[in-house]
């Protein structure tokens, strides 16, 4: 049993390694590797520990805060809190990490700064975890950042890669605009509440008091404090969570190594995002009574959930590389979530993120296994007849892909969809999410196939491919883990046996009948069936020949398939709207440094003058040349009167004598008294 | 050693090393190089000690040392330290060796280098200790002499015209500030700083000023306003700044605008809030937006350049314009919301300090890529140093992070306290200002990625070395202090806590 | 008395007119000596013996001295690249001069001085305690500047060390 | 005539005469003769008014005494300074010390 004022020890562990790991020598490769995987192993053990007492009393908010420093004369307070939801992702995370870090060592053996990998990644976990057990939203916005910049550094690990620097700064510039809001919204709830800590013996902004005071203030246009709030963290999980309109990092973040793409921007940093949404759940849901708000909290998040799982999954279709496929795939399943939360199921949206990180670091790795044996070839187009060279791979990434089109029954991704798609039929808002949700779930199945037809069947049609062999055992191991994980992992959330969502609320879950929204699951069924169908009959059935060849779906609506491989042109949005905005506005900006705040001091100075230098003036900006003129003048006028400087001692002197002989005249017969 | 030979010794220290410097004609360069280092390594020594004499308890003066002067003109030698002035005192001790070193590292003519250098920083120091108008303003114009020659003598190819316009622009707005303590001599007779906040507090001060005339409390504001708006500086008086910053060798601009731009905050601090409250509070609404120009402004101009130089000039312009962010709108506000007011002022002050390191701890990584580059500091000449120089490309991201203001390190607290104050009492500003936030993050990784990113390219193409051992210990210190105070913020916190919640409880300074 | 005193300045003039007038500085320097001594006469005469002793001693036998060092160290070199001095300029310094003669000498002739009895001569003593009384630090101050003085001139005088020749 | 106008008088003419050497002469050593002779002039006058003036004390006595101290430490000086002018110009011509002009 692991109390709430030891919890630190769990983010600690990474962090004490990735710091050993930077300040190591570089030569040190292994170093960094044996001190990562020892911390994370044991943050994986005392996570477990966590969970078990975590467990032993769900509703309990057992917390440790304390004061990170005072200013003025209030403190600000951090702290640490145990509950089953940060115990239950902590342990996830920490498993997951240590099969990607496995993993990692094989796939990066013959890179010179593995052990910058690692002590970035030990860097990321740490941040990680510190986000999950913290009991406080600024604590939480500390280790979010920490989680970017992590990214940020994995992103852009190859960084003599253009490409791959790019990606990098636009993962972090894009979240980081979500963060604004983030940041904006604490800065409220500080205001408004005057404390960031989440549970603190009744003082806590989720505890009933602070949600209380946050629901009753209005603000004008019936909006209320906590609907502002809420909606301004939502932001910063839009920006981290990869959801409509922000989602445009995350295809591009695919330029890190895989398994941080694994790890990261699959299973856990891109869930941070549901995760917060999930932890302030009680105060996003505090406006939920009042009538007169005109848009809820979480009638927003629903709406963005429902727009992004719908969009990724149709942008999937068009993808042509295995894990940019696989990142739209991420993208559509977190709408999935969102929307769960919006739709007021953030436990199935927890689950679904649960079993979501299993079988999506399973694709993932399983991906990275196919790159690393085709020589870092992630075209599907010139992939091929991988289901029999690498035949282990092929069936881990088929269960990983069951798991993920949600085939009924054995597999993990079936019951949290499932009860996503529940709660969203039962919303009374809207019918959006459940249509998106179901629309979705056709895509989903559809592309899957897809990738899976294109990249094992068929013959191979690259260099890679030919030659390609199974992945070594440190790198299947993960693999068969994970594979196990994907199906097992469903089992803890039946309607059958509600396991984990009694857990996580705290209260009792009664289990469902059988016949309750059994029309739900063969519906969903049906509709799977359909996407599997639609894909087998085009890609399955006579797999692809030449690289070069046309996607059958291009042959058919050409238009349709290249708007969607531009990824219906948001970049090009983004740099046509935003881009040129602040390009613009930069260049107002230079422009008036240049004319405006020079010219206006200028006029007290010389403007006339300004005027004839043009070619000076761009350069230097109006106000200067006036000075340099004035001060020009000054020292002309200074020359002149220095000739009459003439060196001539005597001739001062005689200058002097008749001044004094004047004077003096003027004194004696001027009658000046 | 007593108290007052303590404050008079952190400012003679410097000074005496100066002299000898200046006299020392026959010293070898390397005994003049440590004499120098030592001289200015002094004054963190000095820091230290008072450190110790300072007493959380008590919000004003710590330390003080007065004795008449002049008599006749009721000028006193009036010296004094309170947690705001220790923590000035801290930065100048901070930085000053450390910029002493970079500077003379390099440097022809070590022993005048050394000297002019010294004498800055003495008189940087005497303008955070002094508290009278007379020995305030002779550290604060003397301080723009060795600037100068430093400049002109050791800097850039431009840098005549650099330094002339930097003196100049100085001057005009110096000239504002003697003429509003002039007025206020004239008016009441003393130039002491406590004693104008005293006799502001009394409400006296208007009385005076309205004998001389009718706008001389008008006037005078905008004297002080402006003389050290254009040090600090205050949004639209930066033009100097770029120029300057860019032109000046790469230790002294570590120095300008990690003390010498917190003179200008410091005096908005310590003169025209005390002295003009009210003024302050008529016109916060203009001074307000005037800050936020700075703070998006110099977020702007800063992505549009191409040159590092210019880029962290700009750059700073934004980050001291949110310490002025945070007194205007706590000065317009009133007597408000105390936790508000507390976290801004807490706030304004920790930026000030925080911004001093890091970009210091940039304008280091500036002047090493120029050197090694032979001389220009254009974006478009490097690439690929990480390749080329791992080590250098480590520290110099944690100072790039830290000026971009990543948690746990030292410089989000500032500006998340910043913003806490200035959202509660200005919450549109506060909105605005965080674009500033997002802008701030584009150009640095810009830069990063131009830079340190993508294949090895331009002056990185052929030979780059890494950190040497001297240059390692001058940004790993810097470097180190970031990470400390980023993760123990209370260390500095506890400085000015008390100045903090006695200003919020009253809102003048004792 | 008048008279007395008339016959002793022409005796002290003469000598410093002609001093002023000839070429050669060896002349002029001992032509100078005269006129000093003349002058200690004068005080003699007119009574203040003390003051008459310490003239003689500091110019007849000091100043001089330093005169004719200094003339004979500076023999003029053999090139001498200036202009000889024109006879304009002497003309405007014999104006200005004579502007402050008349000057001088109307004023003093024409101002109508009171005729009063000589008073009484002061005792070497008396002026012993004066110096060591009210003047005390005067006279402390006037020692400094000789001493000074002394310092500064070998200073300026003592010929430089070849390495550090600057342009001083 | 009285004593007093032929002491005036002759204080008068000694001072023209210092003036002349300063103004007109181009050796430097006359031009410091000259400035001696002003100064005697001067202390003349001291005595003058200290022996037939209204009666001011001894001040003109003791004046006069730091006067031709103050004077001999000026001549030491200049003399020093002839000789230093002369070892960089080879000359004492007055009119050659002329490098500071505008």
């Amino acid at each position: 049993m692991l109390p709430a004022s030891q919890l630190w020890l769990i983010p600690a562990l990474p962090l004490v390694a990735a710091a050993i790991g930077a300040a190591a020598p570089r030569t040190a490769r292994r170093l960094p590797v044996f001190l990562a995987l020892a911390a994370i192993t044991g943050s994986l053990l005392l996570s477990v520990v966590a969970l078990v007492g975590a467990l032993a009393a769900p509703a309990a908010k057992l917390t440790a805060n304390f004061t990170w420093f005072v200013a003025g004369s209030t403190a600000v307070r951090l702290g640490w809190l145990l509950d089953p939801l940060g115990a239950l992702m902590s342990v996830m995370v920490c498993a997951v990490s240590v099969l990607v870090f496995i993993f990692s060592i094989a796939y990066l053996r013959a890179d010179p700064r593995l052990g910058r990998f690692f002590t970035c990644l030990s860097l990321f976990v740490a941040a990680m975890l510190g986000l999950l057990v913290a009991n406080s939203l600024l604590l939480l916005l500390l280790c979010w950042e920490l989680v970017g910049l992590a990214s940020y550094l994995l992103i852009g690990f190859w960084f003599d890669r253009p490409s791959a620097a790019a990606a990098a700064k636009k993962a972090f510039v894009i979240t980081r605009l979500g963060d604004l809001g983030f940041l904006l919204g604490l800065l409220w709830l500080f205001q408004a509440t005057g404390s960031s800590l989440f549970y603190d013996g009744g003082a806590g902004v989720l505890e009933a008091g602070a949600l209380e005071r946050l629901a009753a203030t209005v603000l004008p246009g019936g909006w209320t404090a906590a609907t502002g709030i809420g909606l301004l963290l939502f932001a910063g999980a839009v920006g981290k969570s990869g959801q409509f309109p922000l989602h445009v990092w995350l295809p591009d973040a695919m330029e890190g190594p895989t398994p941080v793409s694994a790890l990261i921007h699959a299973a856990t940093m891109v869930a941070a995002g549901v995760f917060l949404v999930a932890r302030v759940f009680p105060l996003m849901a505090a406006d939920q009574g009042l009538a007169a708000v005109p848009v809820h909290a979480l009638t927003a998040v629903a709406v963005v959930g429902s727009i992004t799982a719908l969009l990724g999954a149709v942008l999937a279709v068009a993808q042509t590389d295995m894990k940019r496929v696989l990142a739209y795939s991420t993208v559509s399943q977190l709408g999935y979530m969102m929307l769960a939360v919006g739709v007021g199921a953030w436990v199935a949206a927890v689950f679904h993120l649960i079993t979501h990180a299993c079988f999506k670091a399973l694709l993932f790795l399983g991906s990275g296994s196919v790159i690393h044996a085709a020589h870092h070839e992630q075209d599907s187009r010139r992939l091929g007849g991988l289901a029999g060279r690498m035949r282990f791979t092929y069936v881990t990434f088929l269960l990983g892909t069951g798991a993920l089109v949600g085939l009924p029954l054995v597999f993990s991704g079936f019951w949290s969809k499932e009860a996503i798609l529940h709660a969203a039929e039962l919303w009374p808002v809207s019918h959006l999410p459940f249509v998106a949700g179901l629309t979705g779930v056709v895509l989903t199945a559809f592309y899957m196939t897809r990738l899976v037809c294109e990249t094992f069947l068929g013959r191979p049609r690259g260099e890679g491919a030919e030659h390609a062999h199974e992945s070594p055992r440190v790198m299947t191991l993960p693999l068969a883990v994970l594979a196990v994980a994907s199906v097992a992992a469903g089992w803890i959330g039946t309607p059958a046996w509600p396991w984990l969502q009694s857990r996580l609320t705290g209260a009792p879950v009664a289990a469902q009948a059988w016949s309750d929204g059994l029309g739900l699951m063969l519906f969903s069924t049906v509709l799977v069936g359909v996407g599997i169908a639609a894909g087998w009959w085009m890609y399955g059935r006579r797999p692809r020949v030449d690289a070069r060849a046309l996607d059958p779906l291009a042959q058919r609506w050409p238009r349709v398939f290249a708007a969607l491989a531009a990824r219906l042109w948001f970049d090009e949005l983004y740099a046509a709207t935003l881009g040129r905005l602040l390009r613009g506005a930069a260049a107002l900006a230079a422009w008036l440094e240049r004319w405006v705040w020079g010219g206006v001091v200028g006029l007290t100075g010389r403007v006339a003058e300004t005027t004839g230098e043009v070619n000076r003036a761009i350069d230097e900006d109006g106000l200067n040349t006036g000075f340099d003129r004035a001060s020009d003048g000054l020292r002309r006028t200074a020359q002149q009167y220095s000739r009459a400087q003439t060196g001539d001692v005597q001739g001062y002197l005689r200058a002097v004598v008749v001044g004094l002989a004047v004077l003096a005249l003027l004194l004696i017969w001027g009658g000046v008294r | 050693m007593n108290a007052s030979m303590l404050l008079t010794g952190l400012v003679a220290v410097p000074w005496l090393g100066a002299l000898l410097l200046g006299i020392g004609g026959s010293l070898p360069a390397r005994a003049a190089r440590a004499l120098a280092v030592l001289a200015s390594a002094s004054t963190l020594v000095f820091g230290v000690l008072l450190l110790a004499r300072f007493d959380p308890a008590l919000p004003g003066l710590f330390v003080e040392q007065r004795v008449p002067w002049i008599r006749s003109l009721g000028i006193d030698y009036h010296l004094g330290l309170d947690g705001m002035g220790l923590l000035f005192v801290l930065l100048t001790g901070v930085l000053g060796p450390l910029a002493l070193v970079t500077t003379l590292r390099r440097a022809t003519r070590v022993r005048a280098a050394g000297a002019w250098f010294l004498l800055l920083q003495g008189s940087a120091l005497g303008v955070f200790v002094a508290l009278d108008f007379f020995p305030w303003f002779i550290c604060w114009e003397l301080s723009l002499v060795p600037a100068f020659f430093l400049i002109r003598g050791w800097g850039g190819a431009n840098a005549g015209a650099a330094s002339y316009r930097f003196v100049v622009f100085t001057l005009a707005g110096s000239a504002g500030l003697l003429l509003a303590f002039a007025a206020l001599y004239a008016a009441t007779g003393t130039m002491n700083f406590t004693d104008l906040a005293r006799l502001r507090a009394a409400g006296e001060l208007a009385g005076h000023l309205g004998a001389l005339g009718a706008w001389a409390t008008a006037l005078a504001f905008l004297g002080v306003l402006v003389g050290l708006g254009v040090k600090a500086p205050l949004f639209p008086f930066h033009s100097w700044m770029p120029a300057t910053y860019a032109e000046a060798p790469a230790g002294v601009s570590m120095f300008l605008t990690g003390v010498m731009s917190k003179m200008g905050v410091y005096g908005f601090f310590r003169l025209l809030w005390p002295i003009f409250p009210e003024e302050l509070r008529a016109h916060a609404g203009p001074l307000l937006v005037m800050a936020l120009g700075g703070v998006v402004f110099g977020a702007l101009a800063a992505l549009r350049s191409g040159n590092l130089r210019h880029m962290l000039a700009y750059s700073s312009l934004n980050h001291v314009s949110y310490c002025l962010l945070a007194l205007f709108a706590v000065a317009g506000a009133g007597p408000a919301d105390g936790v508000a007011v507390e976290a801004a002022l807490a706030g304004a002050l920790l930026q000030a300090f925080n911004h001093g390191l890091s970009a210091a701890a940039l304008f280091f990584v500036a002047g090493i890529l120029e050197q090694r580059s032979g001389g220009n500091s254009d974006f478009a000449r490097f690439g690929g140093v990480r390749n080329a120089a791992p080590r250098f490309a480590l520290l110099a991201g944690v100072a790039l992070f830290s000026s971009l203001g990543l948690p746990g390190l030292n410089g989000f607290v500032g500006e998340f306290l910043i913003f806490r104050g200035v959202f509660a009492l200005q919450p549109v500003v506060a909105a605005v200002a965080t674009v500033a936030l997002l802008v701030t993050a584009i150009f640095l990784l810009s830069f990063w990625q131009r830079v340190f990113h993508g294949p090895r390219a331009g002056a990185v193409a052929g030979e780059f070395a890494d950190l040497d051992a001297a240059e390692w210990r001058v940004l790993g210190s810097l470097v180190f202090l970031m990470i400390l105070l980023g993760v123990a913020p209370q260390l500095l916190a506890g400085l000015i806590n008390p100045l903090a919640t006695s200003w919020a409880a009253s809102l003048t300074l004792p | 008395m008048t008279l007395l005193l008339a016959v002793l300045a022409l005796v002290c003039l003469v000598p410093a007119v002609a001093a002023v007038l000839v070429r050669n500085l060896i002349h002029s320097a001992l032509l100078f000596v005269l006129a000093w001594l003349g002058l200690a006469v004068f005080y003699l005469a007119v009574g203040a013996e003390f003051i008459a002793f310490a003239h003689a001693l500091v110019y007849v036998g000091g100043v001089s001295m330093v005169v004719l060092f200094a003339v004979l160290l500076t023999r003029p070199g053999r090139v001498d690249p200036l202009p000889p001095p024109s006879t304009q300029r002497a003309i405007g310094g014999v104006a200005a001069v004579a502007l402050v003669a008349s000057m001088l000498g109307s004023s003093i002739f024409w101002t109508r001085l009171p005729s009063m009895e000589p008073i009484p001569m002061v005792s070497l003593r008396r002026l012993g305690e004066l110096l060591a009384g009210p003047y005390l630090v005067a006279l402390l101050l006037v020692g400094l500047i000789l001493t000074v003085a002394l310092i500064g001139g070998l200073l300026l005088a003592a010929p430089r060390r070849p390495s550090e020749g600057g342009d001083a | 005539m009285s004593p007093l106008h032929v002491c005036l008088a002759l204080s008068a003419a000694l001072f023209c005469t210092g003036l002349v050497a300063v103004l007109v002469r181009g050796n430097a050593i006359l031009v410091l003769l000259g400035v001696e002779l002003m100064l005697n002039a001067a202390n003349l006058n001291f005595i003058a008014f200290w022996r037939f003036g209204p009666g001011g004390g001894e001040v003109g006595l003791v004046f006069v005494l730091f006067s031709i101290a103050v004077a001999a430490a000026e001549a030491a000086v200049g003399m020093a300074l002839v000789i230093a002018v002369h070892r960089h110009l080879r000359t004492i011509r007055v009119a050659a010390a002329n490098r500071l002009k505008g």
